[in-house]
C-alpha cells in the first residue's frame, strides 16, 4: 500500500524516523523488541560482571569496574527511555524479561569464574557489542540512533579497558597468563555467538536491513569482529582456541572453525550455566524492591496532596 | 603557628577515615545489579565510587605519610582483621533497603562537615582531597536523605521498616563523635575538627530529613564501640575475606 | 591381574571425590546455629563432619599418591579456583532446609553405590575409606530421604517447596554419573565402578523415596557440566574465599 | 511447714528428687530457670563459634569445631530434656529466650573475632562453665545431676582442645602468638563474669545453696577458676591482661583486679556487642524453620492416620 512505499522511501532518503511519525506495525515491533532485548541485556549483564567487584584484585580496577557496571544500568535506561517513545512502558519490558518472554544477549548465560573473565568480558564482549552497535548510530529509528551514539562512545571506552586488564594479566606472572588465556578459552565462542545465527539461518534479518534497522548481517559483522580482534589476541600473546583459525590471504580476511550452534540454541532456550540464576536474581531484585517503588509512589502522591492542599488553601 | 602532628597520628587518622570509606563502600556495592528500581542500581554504585575514590586518596596519602614505601592496594587489602579501623557502622551489613539509605545518610551526615572543617586544613593535601569528598557528599546525604523522607512517609510498610532501621542503627551512630588522644592531636595541629564537635552539624542534617519523614530519633541506651580500636562486628571478617581475596591468593602481582 | 593406573590419574579420580566431600560438606556446614529445629542442629553438622572426614581421607591418601609432599590442608586450602574438580550439585547453594535435604539425599544415593562398589576395589588403601564411608552414607542416605519424604507429604507449603528444589537441583544429577577418561582407566584398574553403572542404583534409592514423598521426578532437558573441568558456578569463589581465607592470609603455619 | 522441712531432710541426707517428687514451688522454679538458661546458652553459644567453621584454618581443626558445635547442640537437648522433667515444653523455654525473658550465658554476646578466639573460648569460656558444671554434677535434682555428668564430660575435652589451640597459636609465629595474646586479653575479663555478681550482690544464691542446686558460691567458682588458669596461661608464654594479678601466698590463692560491673550488668540487658544479633540469628533460624516443623508434625499425622486407617481395614 502506499504508506508502506512513501514509509520505505523515507527510509531509503535516510530519513530518521522520529516517535510521533507514523510508522508499519511491523517497524514498530521490531524495534520494540529489538530495543528492549538490548535494555534487557544491560540490566542483566551488570550481574556477571558485579560478581567481581567485591573482590577486585586492586581498588584501582575495582573503580573502574563499579563505574563500567554503572555506565551499563545507564545505558539500560537510555535504551528503556528510547523503547519507551515507541509507547510501551519499563514495566511491561520488565515483565516480559522476568517472564521469559524476552530475551537478553545469551553471553550473559555464562559465569565469570575469575578475575581475568572481567578482563575478557570488557575486550570480546564489549567488542562484540560494539560491532553490532557502531551500525546503530544509523539507525532509522532518531531515538534509538541517538541512544547509540552515547552507548558506544561508553562501550569503546569499556573495551579498551577490557583489552588493558588482559593485557597486564598476558604480562603478569605465569598463573595471570593463564588465567587470561583460560578466560579467552571460555568466552571466544560465546562471543562469536553474540552475532547470532548465520544469515541463512536468521529469521529477523532482511527486513530489519531494509527497514535500516540493521545495516550488515550477522556474518558481516562476526567476520569483522572476528578481523578485529584476533591481532589484537595475538598481540598479547594468547592463543585462540580455535585450531581453523587462520588469515586467508585470498579473501583478505580471517577464516575460523565452525559454531556450536546447538550450544547456542541450548543457551538461548534457557539451558545455559546461568540462565536460571541471572532471571531470579533479577526477579529477585525486582520483588524484594515492589515495597520500595510502592512507597516512592506512595510519598509522591502524598506531596502531591499536600501541595493541592496548599494551593487550595492560598487561594 | 599550630602544633605539627607525627607521621603515626597522621597515619593513624587517615587509615580510620579511608577504612570507614572502603568498607561502607564496598558495602554498598553489594548492591549492585540488585536495586529495587533503575535509576539506583545507578545509584548506588555511582555514591560506591565516590567512596571508594576517596578511600584511594586518603591511602594514598597515608601511604606518604607513613613513609614505609606501602602503595594504597598493599595498605587497602594486607592488613589483618584487627587492623582494620574502621567505624562500625560502615560494615554493618546492607539488610533492606531502608536500613542501607539510613545508614548511607548517617555516614553522609558525619562526613558533610568533616570535609568541610577539612577544607581549610593546616595540611593542603588533606584540604585538596576534602575539596573535591565535599562535593560528592552533598550528594549523597540529599540522595539518601530524600530515600529516608520517601520511606519513612510513604506506605505503612515502608514506615515500619524505615523505624527498624532507625532501631537498628542507634547504637552506631555515638561512635563517630568520639574523640580520644589521636582526633585530639589532629585537631590542635588543625588538621581537621574534633568529631565531638560534629554532632549538632549531624543534627542539623538528620534532624530536619527526620521530620519530614515522621520519624523519631531513637537514643541508643549504649552506642557500640571498638572499631577504632580493630574491635568489630562478626561480619567484617566475611567482607574481608571476599575484598582480600585476590591479593592474597596472588601475592605480589599487578592488576 | 586387573591393570593399573598412573599416579596422575588415580590423583584426579581421589581430588574429585575429596573436592566433592569437601565442598558439600561446607554447604552442610553454614547451616551451623541456624537449623530449623535444634535436631537438625545435631544432625546437620553430624554429616557435615562425616563428609569433611572423609574428605580428609581422600585428600591424604591423594596427597600421597600425588607423590609431592603436599599434605591435607595444602591440597584442600591452597588451589586456585579452577583447580578444583567438584562436581556443581556438591557447591549448589543451601537456598532452604528442602533444598538441602534434596541437594544431599542425591548426593548420598550417588554415593552409597559408589562406596558399595569400592569395597572391593583394587587399592586397597580406598577399600579401607570406603568401608567407613559406607556406613556414614547409609545414614545420610536415611536421614535426608526421611525428610524428603515428610516434606514432600507434609503439608502444602512443604509440598510446594519440596517440588521447587526437585526443579530446580534436577539439571545438577546428570553431572554426577559421567564418565571419562579417569573414570574408565579407574574402572579397568577395578579401583572404583563407572559412575555411569550407578544410575540404577540412584534411582533405586531415590524412587522409593519420591513414591512415598508423592514427587515426581523432573527429568533436565540439558545436565549442567563442566565441575570436573573445574568449570564451576559463581557461587564458589564465594565460598573459597570464605574456606581459604586463613591459609591464604597466614602461609604456611601450623594450627 | 511440715513439707517444706521434709523436703530439705532429704535434700540435707543428699537424696535425689527426681520428676514425680513432690517439691517446693520455688525450688522447681529455681531449677527450670537455671537449666533453660543453662540450655539456652548452649544453643546460642553454636553462634560465635560456628561463625569460624567455614573458615577453621585447617581441616582437622573444621572437624573438631563441628564434633564441638554439634556436641553444644547435644548439650542443649540433654538439658531441654532434663527441663521438661519439671513441666516445661521445650517450646515455651524457646519463645522465653526469643522474648528476651529467659536469659543466657552472657559470653555469648562478645563476638568472635579471629580464630584465636575459638581457643579462648575452649581454653576459658568451656573452663568456666567447668567450674560452675562439676558441683553441678552433685546437684540435688536427679534429671539435671545426670545431664551435668554427660556434659561436663565433653566440655572438658572441649577445655582441653581448646587450650591445645591457643598453645599451637602461642608457639607458633609472631602472627599466631599475637592473635592468641589478643583473644586472652579480650576474652579474660567476660570469663571472669560468667560466675555472676560478687556473692554480696546474688540474688539467688543462699537459697539455691541451701536446696544444694549450686554448692558454691559465685566468688568460689571465680577464685578456683582463676587459680586453675592462670599457671596455664603462664605456662604457654601468655599475659593477662590484669596489672594487679598476682600470686598470694598467704591465702595460697591468686589476687586479681576489680571486675567492671557496669560492662558486666550492660551486657546482661542487652547491650553487649552481640547481644541483638544473637537472638536475631536464633529468631530467624526458629521463623525460617517453622514450616518445617509444621510440616514434620503434619506429615507425622498422615502417616498415623493411615496407619490406623490400615488397622481397621486389618480388623
Amino acid at each position: 500500500e502506499a504508506f508502506l512505499v512513501a514509509f520505505q522511501a523515507r527510509i531509503d532518503a535516510e530519513e530518521k524516523i522520529e516517535p510521533n511519525d507514523p510508522m508499519p506495525e511491523g517497524y514498530r515491533r521490531t524495534l520494540i523488541r529489538q530495543i528492549g532485548q538490548h535494555a534487557h541485556s544491560e540490566i542483566v549483564g551488570m550481574l556477571p560482571e558485579g560478581n567481581w567487584i567485591t573482590r577486585a584484585p586492586s581498588l584501582r580496577r575495582k573503580a573502574a569496574l563499579l563505574a563500567k557496571v554503572q555506565d551499563e544500568g545507564g545505558h539500560g535506561l537510555y535504551l528503556y527511555s528510547a523503547a519507551e517513545t515507541l509507547g510501551v512502558s519499563r514495566e511491561e519490558m520488565t515483565e516480559e524479561l522476568l517472564s521469559g518472554k524476552a530475551k537478553y544477549s545469551s553471553i550473559f548465560n555464562y559465569p565469570t569464574l575469575t578475575w581475568a573473565d572481567i578482563g575478557a568480558i570488557g575486550w570480546l564482549v564489549d567488542g562484540a557489542a560494539i560491532m553490532n552497535q557502531i551500525p546503530l548510530c544509523r539507525c532509522s529509528y532518531g531515538p534509538y540512533a541517538r541512544a547509540m551514539i552515547r552507548v558506544c562512545k561508553e562501550e569503546s571506552f569499556h573495551q579498551r579497558q577490557g583489552y588493558e586488564i588482559m593485557m597486564t594479566l598476558a604480562r603478569g606472572a605465569p598463573e595471570q597468563k593463564e588465567m587470561a588465556q583460560d578466560a579467552l578459552n571460555r568466552w571466544w565462542w560465546p562471543s562469536l555467538m553474540m552475532f547470532g545465527p548465520h544469515d541463512a539461518d536468521s529469521q529477523h534479518g532482511d527486513q530489519s536491513m531494509k527497514w535500516k534497522i540493521k545495516r550488515f548481517t550477522n556474518d558481516e559483522l562476526r567476520q569483522k569482529f572476528v578481523d578485529a580482534t584476533v591481532p589484537q589476541g595475538e598481540f598479547i600473546g594468547l592463543t585462540f582456541p580455535d585450531p581453523e583459525l587462520k588469515w586467508n590471504e585470498e579473501k583478505g580476511a580471517y577464516d575460523f572453525g565452525a559454531i556450536d550452534w546447538d550450544e547456542f540454541w541450548r543457551v538461548v532456550k534457557g539451558h545455559g550455566p546461568m540462565n536460571r540464576e541471572r532471571l531470579a536474581a533479577r526477579q529477585k531484585a525486582w520483588d524484594d524492591g515492589a515495597w520500595v517503588r510502592e512507597a516512592a509512589l506512595a510519598h509522591a502522591e502524598k506531596r502531591k496532596a499536600r501541595r493541592e492542599a496548599a494551593k487550595m488553601a492560598a487561594e | 603557628m599550630a602544633a605539627t602532628v607525627s607521621r603515626e597520628v597522621l597515619t593513624a587518622f587517615l587509615l580510620r577515615l579511608a577504612d570507614d570509606h572502603l568498607v561502607i563502600g564496598h558495602r554498598l556495592s553489594e548492591w549492585c545489579g540488585h536495586a529495587p528500581m533503575l535509576e539506583e542500581d545507578l545509584a548506588m554504585p555511582n555514591m560506591a565510587l565516590d567512596l571508594i575514590g576517596q578511600a584511594r586518596a586518603l591511602y594514598q596519602y597515608a601511604g606518604e605519610v607513613e613513609g614505609k614505601g606501602r602503595d594504597e592496594d598493599q595498605i587497602a587489602y594486607l592488613r589483618r582483621e584487627r587492623d582494620y579501623v574502621n567505624c562500625l557502622l560502615a560494615e554493618r551489613e546492607n539488610g533492606d533497603f531502608a536500613h542501607t539509605m539510613l545508614r548511607q545518610l548517617y555516614f553522609a551526615a558525619f562526613m558533610q562537615p568533616l570535609w568541610q572543617g577539612m577544607l581549610s586544613s593546616s595540611d593542603a593535601h588533606l584540604a585538596g582531597i576534602a575539596a573535591k569528598a565535599e562535593k560528592e557528599v552533598a550528594y549523597h546525604v540529599r540522595h539518601a536523605g530524600e530515600w529516608v523522607v520517601r520511606l519513612g512517609d510513604g506506605t505503612p510498610e515502608s514506615t515500619r521498616r524505615m523505624r527498624a532501621a532507625v532501631d537498628a542503627l542507634a547504637p552506631y551512630v555515638d561512635e563517630l563523635f568520639e574523640s580520644d588522644d589521636v582526633t585530639a592531636a589532629i585537631v590542635k595541629a588543625g588538621i581537621a575538627p574534633d568529631p565531638a564537635t560534629l554532632r549538632p552539624s549531624f543534627e542539623a542534617i538528620v534532624g530536619p530529613i527526620f521530620a519530614e519523614a515522621g520519624l523519631e530519633w531513637v537514643e541508643a541506651s549504649y552506642g557500640q564501640t571498638g572499631g577504632r580500636q580493630g574491635r568489630h562486628g562478626e561480619a567484617l571478617g566475611y567482607l574481608l575475606a571476599d575484598l582480600q581475596h585476590m591479593q592474597r591468593t596472588y601475592p605480589g602481582m599487578v592488576w
